[in-house]
């Protein structure tokens, strides 16, 4: 095979293209005017969706049924906690960033305790517990918006050589999880779960705690990326989270990730992220209505599907 | 010998036993509902969330997920309160066309295999789209034979109870007596044997997608019915109601392993939580955590009774 | 005798490969009315691919088909059965959320009208009650609630079962994989019944004592090619395998039989029967019925005696699965990594995988116990199931765990391979491991120190040393039944 | 809040409920605040005998006219109501006339004839942002509209009301339109996405609670700030003090105040007290200019909404007025 075949041979390939296409087409519209901005804005919102769908994929990883349904009440919660508990000093952000890691962490281990002791489908787990942390975080601060400290703040609305400051963390973070994935022992664990709970069983897995780990990575990101959200755009706000439940789904499907599990993809988060902040913007460019957007973006995510989906599952 | 319940009995006995319990409670705080009036306040909004339901399940029996029911319920809602009123054949044409793409939506998955919760996704947005245009701010208005179907008053029992009965007993002889039904749970049971028997698969799958299109227009007609106008964000929760009914009614996510009347139940369970709740009068911050509390109960009482049946079992 | 005019199903010069594995070879097989032809090969040979082309649900891609003399162009799994083919395959294949009658209907297309549950519940019922009398299932039943034995009864009895379409040619592929001796002697006498009234049987199988006794001719398959094909009683046992081209090791497989062992205690169990115990390097069988409990107890083992929270670094046993595709390989990887999966530990530092030492040790065991591949890169889906399931053998024994748990794990492993496997169990267990094994094979059970046998879901018995023959075990499993 | 003399008798032994269809937001949340306040002091005074507040999981009208039947069942004897549709709920609302129960409805109203409505001009409220935008910007130029929530019946109608103020004032041109959803984040990042391909703009016309976002993304390029009318929410005045002292930024600010919430209930409370109202009130929106900026910036909780909260007096005033 030649090296591009192969390329082509590779999931996450489909959504790099779907992007570009449309990065190409939104940047000829304003005649290479905004390339820069554009690319810069591209990458500044697709950190946040990157962020929370490496956690929702490590999830989806696991196997059929494993979702991560409490994802944006767990960004809303740890945002509004870590922004008041802070209050607009620089010198609490550190606990900040460890109080969200915290909410994160509860968070995940009440889902994993409802879908183990409950035995329930963790989509429907998840979601019971999202309403409770929804309610938390109404009722912490009854939705006030307070301001972040502003080393924070200049932090995360800032660049670094071009490159904003939340796309070098998203990519650290990436970084971190193709490791995770590909060189460590949890990697192979989480995968072989996904394809087989029982068989992972019997080959010695420690398929709970492997579960359970997985549900508080997913839950820590989520809040580490409601923390960088809620700093990013000047204070937390209640329903800060609420795009990002479909976004998280989305971001790991069209990246190439098998759906029923076992076998994920960093670099197609990556490209999916881009893609659907992208394909929004150009249809607003192009000044279509909403509707007319909708239906595009669902046009596009089934055509990417099915394009990227025509292969069979990938070989290793 | 000893007396065995068969796994189905057992399915359906869990839910049953579960909506008892919250009706009781319901009626302990307020015994107002115990009424034929009251019955039908407490369960008129659960007859279009128990066709969803049902709609969902019938997806589901197939091993797939649909994740644009709820845009799609919106979608046919807003039909319902404007061609399906204004212009009635192409009004029906319209929801035919709907049914139509459901089954395309099944046969397309299969035959490229793809993930059916990619491509529901994808459809969430087209019909949230295509809701949008006909509708972008709420109106329109439920034709008059809809509204009449859904406030009509039976004697004996109140609609939303005939409504139940009937959709629960319909959908049971489709899914569970019919060969058609038989054919799909088998498609999600064993989808490699049932082929090897010489069925269509892409067939099989299509009929799932269409019966589940048709019932998921049911929804959408009978929501307009009860709420004599629509928008095009009125039913976006349906997605997640109706995957927890099913759950909720004994059904599984794969396998085929699927009841119709155990969903219904799931829907009217569901529908009456959320009653329960403002019974008791809960502080507004907490009152979406109690939702999700509540759910969590009734998943506890499920498997609390799953627990008794297997004691009973090993016995 | 190969008149092609007479024969039910002639398969001419047939070829298939999947990618570069050429499973069919130009594979020429007919099947005359009234005859029983006995398939047999190592695993991989090419018989599950055959029985694909017969029953229609492979076209080859060159060679013809032909049935009662005529070709049959657009030959497919629909005018297969319209011949009355019929086909139990080698992995159970009813659907198991459906009930016995529902399965039925679903093997049966042309059942459907107006109370097709009555006469489809007929039918199922009459044929188990010829096939397997007193079989005691109730056909309302959902599969799922049925035990694997139960279930593979009623696949044999749905292919002889008669809806409209007579069964004519039954193609059965390891059917007796599941089932106990006295069940499979039910079904073997109902397959010489059947071919007495003038029916045609394909039959399958790794145990060639059924097929010496229940096939008229022999047809022997290596590597998707018909290297012999003679009537049964010009075969014997021996030149049976020898035809396989499997290094015939006969009657290796005697115990050792020494006094009672004064090894350590490694394991001990308390179950509803006999307490159960293990020594350190004892092979300890366990017996009776298919699906009386045994499988239970090596779950019960398992789940006691390794952790499902925190790895960890020593573990104490180690599983080898019978049903594959439910609990043993995972089946989007390669070979290697479904290898080395449960021997990560060791194969790490500090959670990170040493790729190299990964490849090495999977290429050392490659040799060892011969897995058929050109490289273990290549998917574990592409292996035949025997050497799947060589694969979950190196897995388990791979680990560093001194107890092995195994549930059936030779089944449909071809008899070279089990041969190869039974040296190193009996290497393994001289340097002090145990193996604790479940087999529905008399042979098997027979290289045991020590057997429990069970029924019931209790022990019942335990036997040692010489005591361990079939005669014991046979009693054991049925003394429930006499009392 | 002044005391009542006339009422106590009549109304002290109803009760009203609040059926609130949405809380995932500052200005819900400062609805509620100032509800729990004034009917609190009203219940301590017997005014009435219990004003309960309920809010339903999620934003959609099914849910909440789920919660009005309850409410008919619990025998509530007034429902003050912010609908989620202004006709979705008319079976529900029907349902409650019908069982005799006075029905207010505010800010999101239904057209249910039985029922009360409390409204404000949104066309109105959008149309004024392009006027005053033409008084500071004569020669007009290109804006940037941001929505709200696509499908929602107030997102069309302040649209529909800025689309006529362009008609009205053609200097101005509307070069892109994005929904922002009423939200920040939502508005920075849609408004971040159209930014590169948009041509200069003179100014952003909104819908309120998305003026800070879109101030945020504009500041993230090197454009010139246009000028941003702001929603009244403390960050976007926050904002407009310090462009304000900073570089003399001058803009304006509309929004419905959250506390019309207790406005509907002293309403609901006129009603079942036999007062005549007349079924359509309406209320003015809350507009806030550079010269009263740091008062209003001084009475609005940090991080919350600028709001007034009304009196027994002021109902009874917008009643009268009505007439
Ligand atoms: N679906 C498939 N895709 C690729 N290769 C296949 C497939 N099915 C069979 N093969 C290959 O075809 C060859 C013949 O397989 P076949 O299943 O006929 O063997 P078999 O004789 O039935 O073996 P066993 O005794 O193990 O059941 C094998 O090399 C196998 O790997
Ligand atoms: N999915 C597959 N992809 C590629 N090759 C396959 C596949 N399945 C089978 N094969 C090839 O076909 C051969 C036979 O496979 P099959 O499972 O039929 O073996 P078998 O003869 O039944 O062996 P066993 O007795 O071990 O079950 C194997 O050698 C394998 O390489
Ligand atoms: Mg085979
Ligand atoms: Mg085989």
């Amino acid at each position: 095979m030649s090296p591009v075949l192969r390329l082509f041979g590779k999931p996450w390939i489909w959504s790099w293209l779907a992007a570009f296409v449309v990065w190409f087409l939104t940047v000829t519209v304003s005649l290479g005017g905004g390339t820069l901005g554009l690319s810069q804005a591209a990458l500044t919102f697709a950190a946040f969706s990157i962020i929370v769908g490496i956690g929702q994929m490590f999830v989806i990883t696991l196997g059929p049924g494993n979702i991560d349904l409490s994802v944006p009440a767990t960004m809303t919660l740890a945002g509004t906690v870590a922004l008041k508990l802070m209050n607009v000093e620089n010198g609490m952000i550190l606990p900040g960033v460890l109080v969200a890691i915290v909410i994160g962490l509860v968070v995940g281990l009440c889902n994993y305790s409802l879908i183990k002791a409950l035995r329930i489908p963790p989509i429907i787990a998840t979601l019971s517990v999202s309403f409770i942390v929804q309610s938390a975080a109404i009722w912490t601060n009854r939705g006030l918006r307070i301001k972040p400290p502003s080393l924070l703040a200049d932090f995360t609305t800032s660049n670094t050589f071009g490159i904003p400051n939340v796309a070098i963390v998203a990519l650290l973070i990436s970084i971190f999880a193709w490791f995770l994935l590909e060189k460590t022992i949890y990697g192979r664990w989480i995968s072989a779960i996904g394809q087989s709970m029982p068989a992972a069983r019997m080959a010695g897995i420690p398929v709970d705690g492997t579960r359970l780990v997985t549900y508080l990575f997913c839950a820590v990101l989520a809040s580490v990326a409601g923390y960088l959200l809620a700093c990013f755009s000047g204070g937390a706000a209640l329903n800060m989270g609420s795009e990002y439940l479909l976004m998280s789904i989305a971001v790991v499907v069209i990246g190439g990730t098998a759906v029923a599990g076992g076998d994920s993809n960093v670099p197609g988060i990556w490209g999916a992220s881009l893609f659907m902040f992208l394909v929004v913007s150009m249809l607003n460019t192009y000044g279509l209505g909403a509707g007319i957007r909708l239906i595009m973006t669902g046009l596009i995510i089934i055509s990417v599907i099915m394009l990227a989906g025509g292969r069979r599952a990938g070989m290793r | 010998m000893t007396f065995r319940l068969s796994s189905d009995t057992m399915r359906l006995a869990i839910p049953a036993l579960s909506l008892t319990l919250l009706l009781a409670a319901v009626f302990w705080l307020q015994p107002r509902a115990m009424s034929y009036v009251g019955l039908n306040l407490l369960f008129n909004l659960a007859v279009p969330i128990a066709l969803a339901t049902i709609a969902q399940m019938l997806v589901m029996a197939v091993n797939d997920l649909d994740l644009s029911m709820g845009t799609f319920v919106s979608f046919v809602a807003c039909v319902t309160a404007t061609f399906l009123r204004d212009a009635p054949v192409i009004g029906i044409l319209i929801l035919a066309g709907a049914i139509a793409s459901y089954a395309a939506i099944g046969v397309v998955i299969h035959l490229r295999s793809l993930p059916s919760i990619v491509v529901t996704l994808g459809m969430s947005f087209v019909w949230g789209g295509l809701a949008v245009l006909l509708l972008p701010a709420p109106g329109g208005q439920s034709p008059d034979w809809v509204r009449w179907l859904m406030t009509v008053k039976p004697p004996l029992a109140p609609m939303a109870i005939v409504a139940s009965v009937i959709i629960a007993v319909v959908a049971h002889l489709v899914v569970m007596r019919s060969s058609l039904g038989v054919l799909i749970r088998g498609v999600g049971g064993n989808q490699r044997s049932v082929e090897r028997a010489g069925w269509s698969i892409v067939a099989a799958r299509a009929a799932a997608y269409g019966l589940a299109g048709f019932f998921a227009v049911l929804a959408g007609v009978a929501l307009v019915g009860l709420t004599t106008s629509a928008d095009a964000n009125i039913a976006l929760r349906y997605t997640l109601l109706s995957i927890a009914g099913v759950i909720l009614g004994g059904g599984e996510f794969i396998g085929g392993r699927v009841s119709p009347i155990g969903a219904v139940i799931g829907a009217l369970t569901l529908t009456l939580a959320g009653s329960f709740l403002s019974f008791l009068r809960i502080s507004p911050d907490w009152q979406i955590g109690a939702q999700g509390a509540i759910l969590i109960i009734v998943l506890a009482l499920r498997l609390m009774l799953n627990r008794l049946e297997k004691r009973e079992k090993r016995r | 005798m190969n008149d092609v005019s007479k024969a039910v199903i002639a398969v001419d010069g047939a070829k298939v490969s999947f990618g570069a594995v050429k499973a069919l070879d130009g594979v020429t097989l007919r099947v005359m009315p009234g005859e029983c032809v006995g398939l047999v090969g190592h695993n991989g040979a090419g018989k599950s691919t055959i029985v694909s082309v017969i029953n229609g649900g492979l076209t080859p891609h060159a060679g013809t088909v032909a049935g009662d003399g005529e070709q049959l162009e657009r030959y497919g799994i629909n005018a297969a059965r319209a011949r009355g083919v019929r086909c139990v395959f080698q992995e159970l294949s009813l659907c198991p959320n459906l009930s016995i009658v529902e399965n039925t209907r679903i093997m049966h297309r042309d059942l459907g009208g107006f109370g097709w549950r009555t006469r489809a519940a007929k039918i199922i019922a009459t044929s188990l009650d010829t096939v397997f009398p007193g079989h005691g299932i109730d056909t309302s039943q959902t599969v799922g609630d049925l035990s694997i034995a139960e279930r593979q009864m009623v696949e044999i009895a749905m292919a002889f079962s008669n809806a409209g379409t007579a069964p004519r040619l039954v193609i059965l592929d390891e059917p007796t994989s599941s089932l106990d001796a006295s069940l499979a002697r039910q079904m073997l006498d109902h397959v010489r019944r059947f071919i007495a009234a003038g029916g045609s049987v394909i039959f399958i199988s790794h145990i060639l004592h059924e097929i010496l006794e229940t096939s008229d001719r022999i047809v022997v398959m290596k590597d998707g090619r018909v290297v012999a094909e003679r009537q049964a009683q010009d075969f014997d046992h021996h030149g049976l395998v020898e035809a396989m081209g499997s290094v015939a090791k006969e009657d290796a497989g005697q115990h050792s039989s020494g006094g009672p062992s004064t090894a350590p205690v490694v394991l001990s169990h308390k179950t509803a029967g006999l307490p159960f115990t293990a020594r350190a390097g004892e092979i300890i069988g366990l017996a009776g019925l298919a699906g009386h409990g045994q499988t239970e107890l090596l779950l019960a083992l398992h789940a006691t005696h390794s952790g499902n929270w925190l790895p960890e670094r020593d573990p104490r046993v180690t599983f080898v699965a019978g049903d594959r595709r439910l609990n043993g390989v995972f089946e989007l990887w390669s070979i290697l990594r479904n290898f080395s999966i449960a021997s990560l530990g060791d194969l790490s530092r500090r959670g990170l995988i040493l790729a190299d030492e990964e490849e090495a040790k999977g290429a050392d065991w490659k040799r060892r116990i011969e897995i058929r591949t050109p490289d273990m890169d290549n998917r574990i889906l592409s292996l035949s199931g025997g050497n799947q399931q060589k694969v979950l053998f190196a897995r388990a024994l791979s680990t560093r765990a001194p107890i092995v748990l195994m549930d059936d794990p030779m089944r449909g492993v071809d008899v070279g391979t089990k041969q190869e496997v039974y040296t190193i169990i009996r290497d393994e267990a001289a340097r002090g491991r145990t193996f604790i094994w479940y087999s529905t094979e008399m042979d098997e059970v027979r290289l045991c120190d020590r057997v429990y046998v069970f029924r019931e879901g209790r022990i019942m018995a335990e036997l040692a040393g010489d005591a361990v023959n079939e005669k014991n075990i046979i009693a054991a499993s049925f003394e429930g039944v006499a009392a | 809040a002044a005391m009542p003399v006339s009422a106590v008798a009549e109304t002290s032994a109803k009760k009203i409920a609040l059926s609130n269809n949405y809380a995932g937001n500052s200005w819900r949340q400062a609805m509620l605040t100032s509800w729990e306040k004034v009917t609190g002091e009203a219940v301590k005074a017997g005014i009435v005998a219990a004003a309960d507040p309920f809010t339903t999981a999620e934003n959609q009208a099914t849910e909440q006219a789920a919660q009005i039947q309850n409410m008919i069942l619990q025998g509530y004897d007034a429902i003050v109501l912010n609908a989620a549709s202004p006709t979705a709920l008319n079976g529900a609302v029907k349902e409650a006339c019908d069982a005799g129960i006075t029905v207010v409805s505010f800010d999101g109203i239904v057209t249910e004839p039985c029922a009360w409505r409390i409204a404000v001009d949104f066309k109105e409220m959008g149309r004024s942002q392009v006027e005053y935008l033409s008084k500071k910007i004569p020669d007009g130029g290109n804006l940037l509209e941001i929505r709200g929530l696509a499908g929602v019946f107030v997102d069309d109608e302040i649209s529909a009301g800025i689309h006529e103020g362009v008609k009205q004032f053609p200097q101005f041109k509307v070069a892109g339109s994005v929904h922002g959803d009423w939200a920040q984040d939502v508005a920075q990042k849609a408004v971040a996405g159209i930014l590169p391909s948009l041509p200069d703009l003179v100014g952003v016309v909104t819908q309120g609670g998305d003026g800070y976002g879109a101030a945020q993304a504009i500041a993230a390029t090197d454009r010139k700030m246009p000028i941003i009318v702001m929603g009244n929410r403390e960050d976007e005045l926050k904002w407009w003090k310090e462009q304000k002292d900073a570089k003399s930024y001058e803009t304006m600010s509309v929004s419905i105040a959250p506390g019309v919430s207790t406005l509907a209930f002293w309403v609901a409370q006129q009603i079942l007290d036999g007062k005549e109202v007349k079924k359509d009130l309406v209320v003015p929106f809350l507009r806030i200019d550079q010269d009263n900026l740091e008062t209003n910036l001084a009475n609005t909780q940090a991080g919350g909404v600028a709001n007034v909260e009304y009196t027994q007096d002021d109902a009874i005033k917008v009643i009268e007025a009505a007439k």
